[in-house]
């Protein structure tokens, strides 16, 4: 899945020990409490400052990291994890099971956090400390997606000893037993990270099993993207994150800098129509939107080619995710109007479909700013329904929460996430439980409920990759969503930097990272 | 004598956007050595262009000599280069402005100003150039000048400030003193005290003085010989005497004959010339003053007539010999003898202007409103006699306006301006009553209390028989329809965006609800009541000259024939015949409409003329009340006296000293305790300083506030 | 400081006079070459704004998705954008929208600023000092910030970024209307009008509001320019709306990720800014000279 | 004087304390609620939303939250950051420097190219340099500040890397964003300067210096400069607030470190106690260079020092 992941880990030249990496970054961080944090950017910073008890690998496999071994109970509702000994915290506290058990306990204590880690480490309940380093995790309901999600940063182990010494503050001194300690945030200007000399315990995907190579990473908040791709050409930063797509080409083909691209994982940019409203509640206008939209064309004509297309409601590489989807559906006008025809929507003499004297509107909500150029994907749809006689009202807003998420003032709203299991699937699609919110697409299909409630459970690989499969299929035949693009991580960096690898989810990794002189 | 400054044919030209404008045409002058020159003439006739092409200061307004020579000391001025002249301007010559407020950089000190054109003619060092800047200081008459060397222009008066203007002028002495009108700005007391000074002056330092004004008082008072000038040519110059005795120019003549004197007869009509001088944009053909004069002929529309010489005075005009042997032409004995008859008067301003004569519409369609015409003019005397035995239009009684002081410290009552103080008097129906006294001595600030449009301190105005201090707002209003006011300033007081219909006919569209055809009417009615012609209604104010304005300004005024008039300083910004104009057609008016005019004037032979009674101020009190021919005749009070005196005479026969009224009028703020003229009184005795004297009547009619009164 | 009143007048009247000839001869203003290219840019500009189909060859939604970012050639003369459309009929539409910002939050700010103003210096006393320290307060926040806030809560939309680059031009107009109305209060043909028994009213009516209105109407043409320039600033802030036709500062910040691969995009929204702002200044300054009093020469 | 001061101060105090109340009042009434920047919507459930409501003390009446925070704001606690329970006022303290290094400097800028080419300007008027400089100062003032940071940047910082591009840190870093931010201002300075200029041109003294025989070079710099400034330094005591503006655009193209910056974030944001700190000290600031420009007034205006 990740294109050039390897291409600079072979480079040749002299790579020295040493040296700070200046690394600019898109967007602030909130926070650097990963059970509190909220954005991407706050993990790819936190990443290198703590660490979790598993690791998860590409082909879906899931390895020991602080945790050595681990064991799951007959009804799947209990883990048992032996943990590592050698294991020190930043301010020189042991890393023990009670960390871990203060750690989780942390996460779903709604008075003392309150944040998304707490739905990845969903069904956990309690844990009991069997030794200082014996854990066992106790869950409401068994859960296939656990274990993985265990690998997430957001649930990372912190240092209970820090915590209670910083309280509120925790976020802005983080301390956890990762390679990186941290050393300040300049607000809206710097945060500093520096090596961990006694950092020797890496999970077997990092090359450096010991201390890295780098003295610190100096990570620069730099949003102004112009700026930010600025920086690194004038030599100010050697990497730089979120190359906007115009910058990705010129930056492969200047032999000065080096592009790295990985695709992060779990649900592509989807645009979720929202059943609710008439008469997306019926398919074949949803259908008519599938052919009426031509995402390839706006994929090749916003990212240059630099993003790839999705087809499913999960992305490659993503446990179960079914290939055979990929370029199946195909855009098509005349299917599309023939579609609204026999909805009884025809077209007016301005172009648009009207019926009963109501003309065919589509409430297009999409969030400020103009992130990952979405909003520019809402202009081209825009134009394109137009073709079909769909009135395209687009509302660009701070305020998601209310309009979207409370009021559900919307026929269409894109989202994506970031995830390691496609369980991930069960909070957009399966059937909301009547006193909770609803699901983005308020989609309800007992057929999907009940994959998804199997698939949350079963163990069998096999099976399992079939089920989601199976839901990837009935999603797009119910022409549920129009799923967009998979958003690639890229980074533009100085030829001199080496080493720079990715996560599974797309976050870098610096234990391998070496600038040449 | 040798001469200093020779002028010949000396021609200048302005680049405007409009193309090259000739504001100088083959002038010619000399000036020699320790001789004073006069230079007058109508406003825009050229004067301080002259004395800026003097100097070359021309060459920043876009001007340029075109022709002609300028030699000082037989250096020819016009060649020279900017920097050559830098060396010349400040050391042999200097100048001297009109307004000293704005000549003088106002962010440094008197004294940085002074040293600074010290140093950059003499080798002096700081110490010596401060030196001598207090030894001028001195000499000019500034008290305490260690003081004023630190002081900014701002803090110092008008007075002193021209004194000081003086002491740089001079200060690396010049031989030629080039004095643009240095007393227009200021106080008749504070004008004669300068022009001493310049006369002591010009004798120590050695120096000719070239002195431009347009008061020919003043040039009768100091020149040695007299340049009269008109748009922009040099159309007489004589020996001083000479030319008072017997002007040979129509123009100069018809100057002479402007000017009021004390001794001129006061149920005379003031002479006036006719017409405006003409814009240099618009000159007419000939010679430039035909459309204007009275004995113009033919030729003088044709030909330009040449400035010829005839025993050593020259004069530019075609007729002037046969004129000036005609009988009629010797002006002492016209205007001093008082023989200028209504009639005569008519005759000669009998012309093409839009300002048709005042008289030729006497009695003409006004009456159709029922605007009151007295066919029978009354003589001054009779006038005077039937308002004495009319009853009070206005009657105040002690009335006091207090300013508060900017206060810096809120809360304490600070101390305030007194700028009326106790004030009572009375104004009779149909008389004029003048108002007279230095400036700030709260002439303007009784006027608007009379008026009601300020709210005074204390005290009561009565107007016939109501108390207009107890009346509200709305029926104030009303009131206001019987008393109107001409404002000083001609210009400020008309809208500019309103046309002079509509400004002539507000006063009628409020009380009398006239509008459309109805106002039109009798908007044009009045316009030709007051001269001109009812077809400008639809002009706007900057369409017009200062003369013409304020008629428009008078025009509003009597619109609902009120019976009372407030002219505050109406004519003081006026050209001298214009002001005789105005004069006549408020005389005129007033026969007519039998009104009652409060007329505020700070030139004292206007205020004689026209007055029936003239009231004195002085810091904010009455000092003098009496008949004016009474009060000119025998002033009681000394500060009366002295202002009589500092009247310039335009008598060059008679010349005298001029230093009447000593130093300048104190700060109302702060009042001298007792009588408040003490401190520059020469009578004063310790009574004076202690005991404020009441105003008691000294014989009928006359009262004064002196513990001595003359 | 004292003066002789009446000399003080005669002053005036001379120094006018002179300053009116001298101001006839010196006050050319802008050089008229400037002041008709402004005219010209300015009438086109509004033409644009009025009918732009008559100038657009493309229409500015039309996205050939297959001509995505080229440079200015023939048939594109400023190049496409990203979405492929035709960036000169872009500009040329999106004059319209910029035009509304330019003149309606003017026209707004302008009318609640004057009538402030003139409240305030026309009634004085406590009015007076309740406006003004309400003015105060409105001053010492930052104007783009005022915006900032307004648009961030109310949602970027064209009304609430008019809105928003309204109020925070009250002040100035405000003040320079309160100064202006107590100067002209205090005039002789006030108190002539006074004296002669109008209503406060009618006066404030007649005679002061008419002859206070030119340096604000100054201001307000100055006015449009920055309203177009703060609007592109919160449009830059990300703040800008999503609209079929984007206005100008919306291309311009949309467009500046491009600047290094394709200059065209913003470089053509940011001159058409650039350019009729300057118009616009121009003819201001050029107004400013015209209305000048010392300019009312016959 | 020393009461004129002290009254000063008071009004001032209230004027300070009403942009307060004023910008409270905005941020509260209007739509939008902090918890949404800390919640990602997708996945927080209600309760969460409500229990951090709760916990930020968002869901009180306003009044109440109102009292609250100026309550604490008489006790000097200027409150906690909504969004990272950061204490506000220590942050202000760390952007607070970069801003004001920003904002001089760009006032510097703004002043030298203004007075120099306004002065030039009227000195040579309707010559070569007079257009020169006026069209310059035209562009200053027509041109998106935005676009000409971007502009500077990509030709300075990208294709000659002369300077840096981002960052708060030395002086290199300040060229960039106070030169977009003074050429702004030296539009304004230059039209101001060049106006005021030509009025004293025309003025009395000036014909009376020249009558002394001074120097065109003293008469302009020493006397007319001078006297030009007068209206000048209000201008640039009015520039400073603008320059804060200024600052939010700069800051954000050069990722300056700055509270222009965080003051844009927290509006976004809704994080009331930020912004109401940050107004706060602008509000001071904005009373302090008036103040200041006050006092340079009687420094060059002898005028204005009788009457104070
Ligand atoms: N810089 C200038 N450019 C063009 N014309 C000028 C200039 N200065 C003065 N004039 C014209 O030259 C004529 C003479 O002006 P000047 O100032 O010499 O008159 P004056 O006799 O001094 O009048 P006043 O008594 O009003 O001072 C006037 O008509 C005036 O319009
Ligand atoms: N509105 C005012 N506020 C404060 N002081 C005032 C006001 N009006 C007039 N004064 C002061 O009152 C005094 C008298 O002023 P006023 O204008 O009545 O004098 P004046 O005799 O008309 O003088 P001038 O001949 O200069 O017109 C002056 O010292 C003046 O400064
Ligand atoms: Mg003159
Ligand atoms: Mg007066």
């Amino acid at each position: 899945n990740s294109t050039n992941t390897e291409a600079n880990a072979a480079g040749g030249g002299q790579a020295a020990e040493g040296g700070d990496l200046t690394y600019a970054l898109a967007t602030s961080p909130d926070s650097l409490d990963p059970h509190k944090s909220g954005v991407a950017v706050a993990s790819r910073v936190y990443r290198a400052i703590f660490d979790n008890l598993v690791v998860k690998l590409p082909d879906n496999t899931i390895k020991p990291w602080l945790a050595t071994e681990w064991s799951v109970s007959e009804d799947g509702k209990s883990y048992t994890f032996k943990l590592r000994k050698d294991v020190k915290f930043h301010d020189g506290t042991p890393f023990n099971a009670e960390a871990v058990k203060f750690s989780y306990d942390r996460i779903i204590d709604p008075q003392a956090v309150v944040g998304n880690a707490a739905n990845l480490l969903a069904p956990y309940e309690s844990s009991q400390v069997i030794d200082e380093y014996t854990i066992k995790l106790n869950l409401k309901r068994p859960s296939q997606a656990f274990l993985s999600n265990l690998s997430v940063p957001a649930v990372a182990i912190v240092s209970p000893a820090g915590v209670r010494k910083y309280g509120d503050q925790f976020g802005k001194h983080p301390v956890g037993t990762g390679p990186f300690k941290f050393v300040k945030w300049d607000e809206n200007a710097e945060i500093k990270i520096e090596r961990n000399p006694d950092y020797k315990w890496a999970p077997e995907t990092i090359e450096n099993q010991g201390a890295p190579y780098l003295d610190s990473v100096t990570f620069k908040i730099v949003p102004e993207e112009a700026t930010r791709i600025g920086s690194v050409q004038s030599g100010q930063a050697l990497a730089a994150e979120t190359v906007p797509p115009q910058n990705i080409l010129t930056l492969k083909s200047d032999p000065n800098f080096q592009l790295l691209q990985v695709n992060t994982l779990g649900l592509p940019y989807t645009l979720f129509i929202n059943q609710k409203k008439t008469p997306w509640n019926e398919l074949k206008a949803r259908q008519a939107l599938q052919y009426g939209i031509d995402v390839g064309t706006i994929v090749k004509t916003l990212y240059l080619g630099t993003y790839e297309q999705a087809w499913s409601p999960l992305t490659p590489g993503i446990f179960g995710y079914d290939k055979s989807l990929e370029n199946g559906l195909q855009p098509d006008l005349n299917k599309a109007n023939q579609l609204l025809d026999e909805l009884g929507w025809a077209k007016g003499t301005d172009g648009f479909r009207v019926k009963d004297g109501q003309r065919l509107t589509l409430h297009y909500v999409d969030g400020t700013p103009n992130r990952e150029k979405r909003n520019d994907i809402a202009a081209i749809i825009q134009q394109q329904l137009k073709k079909i006689g769909v009135d395209v009202k687009i509302e660009i807003t701070k305020d998601i929460a209310t309009v979207v998420y409370t009021n559900g003032n919307y026929d269409f709203y894109g989202n994506s996430q970031v995830n390691v299991d496609p369980n991930a699937l069960y909070a957009f699609y399966h059937t909301a439980a009547t006193n909770q919110r609803p699901t983005l697409p308020n989609f309800s299909n007992p057929e999907v409920d009940k994959l998804l409630e199997q698939g949350a459970i079963e163990q069998d690989d096999a099976k399992r990759e079939e089920i989601y499969k199976k839901v990837q299929q009935l999603i797009r035949d119910q022409a549920v969503i129009i799923p967009i693009y998979v958003f690639p991580y890229t980074v533009g960096a100085a030829k001199s930097v080496q080493g720079l690898k990715f996560d599974l989810v797309g976050y870098p990794l610096f234990n391998d990272v070496r600038i040449q002189k | 004598m040798s001469s200093l400054l020779e002028i010949e044919h000396l021609s200048v030209d302005f680049h405007t956007k409009k193309g090259l404008l000739q504001a100088l045409d083959n002038v010619s002058l000399t000036i020699r050595a320790g001789e004073t020159v006069c230079l007058v003439g109508e406003s825009g006739s050229g004067k301080t262009i002259t004395s800026k092409a003097i100097m070359r200061l021309i060459d920043y307004e876009n001007g340029r000599i075109a022709q002609g020579q300028i030699r000082l000391q037989g250096i020819d001025l016009t060649v020279l280069s900017q920097q050559e002249l830098r060396s010349l301007r400040g050391k042999k010559m200097a100048m001297v402005f009109q307004e000293p407020m704005s000549a003088f950089d106002p962010v440094y000190t008197i004294g940085y100003q002074l040293i600074e054109i010290i140093m950059e003619h003499d080798r002096k060092t700081r110490k010596q150039a401060w030196a001598h800047a207090v030894h001028l200081l001195n000499r000019v008459g500034i008290p305490e000048p260690e003081i004023r060397m630190k002081q900014y222009p701002g803090e110092l008066s008008g007075g002193m400030l021209q004194r000081a203007m003086i002491a740089m002028a001079l200060s690396c002495g010049p031989e030629l003193l080039i004095a643009d009108e240095p007393t227009t700005a200021l106080d008749v007391t504070i004008q004669s005290q300068i022009l001493q000074l310049l006369q002591e002056l010009k004798t120590e330092f050695n120096m000719s003085i070239l002195l431009i004004t347009h008061d020919l008082g003043i040039a009768a008072e100091v020149a040695d010989r007299i340049v009269v000038m008109y748009a922009g040519r040099v159309v007489e110059q004589a020996v001083t005497e000479e030319l008072f005795e017997l002007p040979l120019h129509p123009y100069t003549r018809g100057l002479l004959r402007s000017v009021a004197t004390l001794d001129t007869d006061r149920s005379s009509k003031l002479f006036s010339i006719p017409g405006a001088i003409p814009s240099l944009s618009a000159l007419p053909s000939g010679c430039l003053f035909h459309p204007r004069c009275p004995h113009a002929t033919d030729q003088c529309k044709n030909e330009a007539p040449p400035l010829a010489a005839k025993d050593e005075r020259e004069v530019a005009c075609w007729h002037s010999e046969q004129l000036a042997a005609s009988d009629e032409w010797h002006i002492t004995e016209l205007s001093m003898k008082g023989q200028i008859t209504a009639n005569a008067v008519a005759k000669a301003t009998e012309v093409k202007e839009e300002l048709t004569n005042v008289s030729a519409v006497d009695g003409a369609k006004v009456s159709s409103h029922g605007v009151q015409v007295k066919n029978s003019p009354k003589s001054n005397e009779t006038i005077t006699e039937t308002v004495q035995n009319k009853q009070d239009l206005f009657r105040v009684d002690g009335i006091r306006k207090y300013y508060p002081v900017k206060k810096s410290f809120p809360g304490r009552t600070g101390a305030s301006i007194r700028a009326v103080d106790d004030v009572s008097f009375s104004i009779r129906q149909g008389e004029t009553f003048g108002l007279v006294g230095e400036s700030g001595s709260g002439k303007s600030t009784l006027g608007r209390l009379l008026m009601q449009l300020e709210r005074p301190t204390s005290g009561q105005v009565w107007f016939q028989d109501r108390e207009l201090t107890r009346l509200g707002n709305s029926e104030l209003r009303s009131v206001r329809r019987d008393m109107q006011m001409i404002f000083q300033d001609p210009y400020g007081s008309l809208d500019p965006r309103w046309n002079v219909g509509d400004i002539i006919g507000e006063p009628l569209a409020v009380h009398e609800g006239l509008y459309g055809k109805a106002k039109q009417e009798r908007v044009e009615e009045l316009l030709s009541a007051v001269g001109l012609s009812p077809s400008l209604v639809t002009r706007f104010p900057h369409e017009f000259s200062g003369g013409q304005r304020q008629r428009i300004g008078i025009a509003r005024a009597i619109a609902l024939q009120p019976q009372f008039i407030l002219a505050d300083e109406a004519v003081s910004a006026l050209d001298v015949s214009v002001q005789s104009q105005i004069v006549n057609l408020l005389q005129d008016l007033q026969r007519k409409l039998d009104t009652t005019y409060l007329f505020i004037a700070h030139g004292l032979h206007i205020v004689r003329h026209i007055s029936d009674r003239i009231g004195v101020m002085y810091l904010g009190k009455l000092v003098e009340i009496a008949p004016s021919d009474e009060l000119f005749r025998h002033p009681a009070h000394p500060y009366t006296r002295g202002l009589v005196a500092s009247i310039p005479n335009p008598n060059p026969k008679n010349r005298r000293e001029l230093i009447t009224v000593q130093g300048e009028i104190p700060s109302p703020a702060k009042p001298p305790s007792g009588c408040r003229f003490h401190t520059r009184c020469p009578l004063a005795t310790s009574r004076c300083r202690e005991e404020a004297p009441e105003l008691t009547a000294i014989s009928t009619g006359h009262y004064a506030a002196c513990h001595y009164p003359a | 400081m004292r003066e002789t009143m009446a000399a003080k007048t005669i002053w005036k009247e001379r120094k006018l006079r002179v300053a009116r000839q001298t101001g006839r001869w010196r006050l050319g203003g802008v050089s008229d070459g400037f002041v008709y290219a402004a005219g010209l840019i300015i009438v086109f500009v509004i033409v644009c704004a009025a009918f732009p189909q008559w100038i657009a060859s493309y229409a500015p939604t039309e996205m050939l998705s297959d001509h995505i970012l080229q440079g200015p050639s023939a048939s594109h003369w400023f190049g496409t954008d990203y979405f492929g459309r035709d960036v000169f009929s872009l500009v040329v539409h999106g004059s319209r929208d910029s035009l509304f910002i330019g003149f309606m939050s003017v026209l707004v700010g302008g009318l609640v600023g004057g009538i402030i103003g003139a409240l305030s210096g026309y009634i004085g006393g406590t009015v007076d000092s309740i406006l003004m320290r309400f003015i105060d307060i409105l001053m010492t926040i930052p104007g783009i910030l005022l915006a900032l806030a307004i648009a961030a809560a109310l949602g970027p939309s064209l009304f609430n970024i008019v809105l928003a680059v309204a109020i925070s031009a009250v002040p100035g107009y405000a003040r320079v209307m309160r100064g202006q109305i107590m100067s002209i209060k205090g005039r002789s043909y006030v108190i002539a009008s006074r004296s002669i028994g109008v209503t406060p009213f009618g006066i404030f009516w007649r005679h002061v509001l008419p002859n206070s209105l030119s340096p604000l109407l100054v201001m307000a043409t100055l006015g449009i320019g920055s309203a177009i320039l703060a609007g592109s600033g919160l449009s830059f802030l990300g703040l800008g709306t999503v609209k079929e036709i984007p206005d100008w500062g919306t291309v311009l910040s949309q467009g500046r990720g491009y600047l290094t691969v394709a200059w065209w995009i913003c470089t053509f929204p940011g001159l058409a800014i650039t350019l009729f702002v300057l118009s616009v200044n121009i003819l201001g300054d050029k107004l400013r000279d015209q209305l000048d009093p010392k300019k009312n020469a016959n | 004087m020393i009461r004129a001061v002290a009254e000063r101060l008071v009004t001032s105090l209230l004027v300070i304390l009403g942009s307060c109340i004023l910008v409270f009042s905005i941020l509260y009434l209007l739509p939008g609620d902090p918890v949404d920047s800390i919640l990602d919507p997708s996945t927080a459930t209600p309760e969460m939303i409500a229990n951090l409501r709760h916990k930020l003390g968002v869901d009180q009446p306003f009044h109440v939250q109102f009292l609250n925070y100026f309550g604490n704001l008489l006790q000097g606690d200027f409150g906690k950051s909504l969004l990272n329970a950061d204490p506000v006022l220590p942050k202000i303290w760390v952007n607070l420097p970069p801003t004001l290094a920003l904002t001089l400097a760009g006032s510097a800028i703004s002043v030298i190219i203004g007075v120099l080419l306004g002065v030039l300007s009227a000195i040579h008027r309707d010559k070569p340099i007079d257009i020169i400089a006026r069209i310059v100062g035209l562009f200053g003032i027509s041109m998106p500040t935005f676009w000409s940071g971007i502009l500077l940047l990509l030709i300075f910082s990208i294709h000659l890397g002369w300077l840096p591009a981002m960052g708060s840190d030395g002086w290199k870093t300040l060229v960039l964003p106070s030169l977009t931010l003074g050429i702004v201002g030296a539009g304004f300075i230059v039209r101001m300067v060049r106006n005021s200029m030509l009025e004293v041109i025309n003025e009395q003294f000036i014909v009376t210096l020249r009558s002394k025989g001074l120097s065109e070079k003293v008469i302009m710099y020493r006397h007319a400069l001078r006297n030009a400034l007068i209206p000048a330094i209000t201008m640039i005591g009015m520039l400073m607030g603008e320059m804060l503006a200024g600052a939010v655009v700069s800051e954000t193209v050069f990722s300056r470190q700055g509270i222009g910056r965080l003051i844009a974030d927290a509006i976004m944001a809704k994080d009331l106690p930020v912004v109401q700190g940050v107004v706060l000290f602008s509000a001071i600031m904005y009373v302090i260079v008036n103040l200041l420009v006050d006092i340079s007034y009687t420094f060059i205006d002898p005028r204005v020092r009788r009457s104070a």
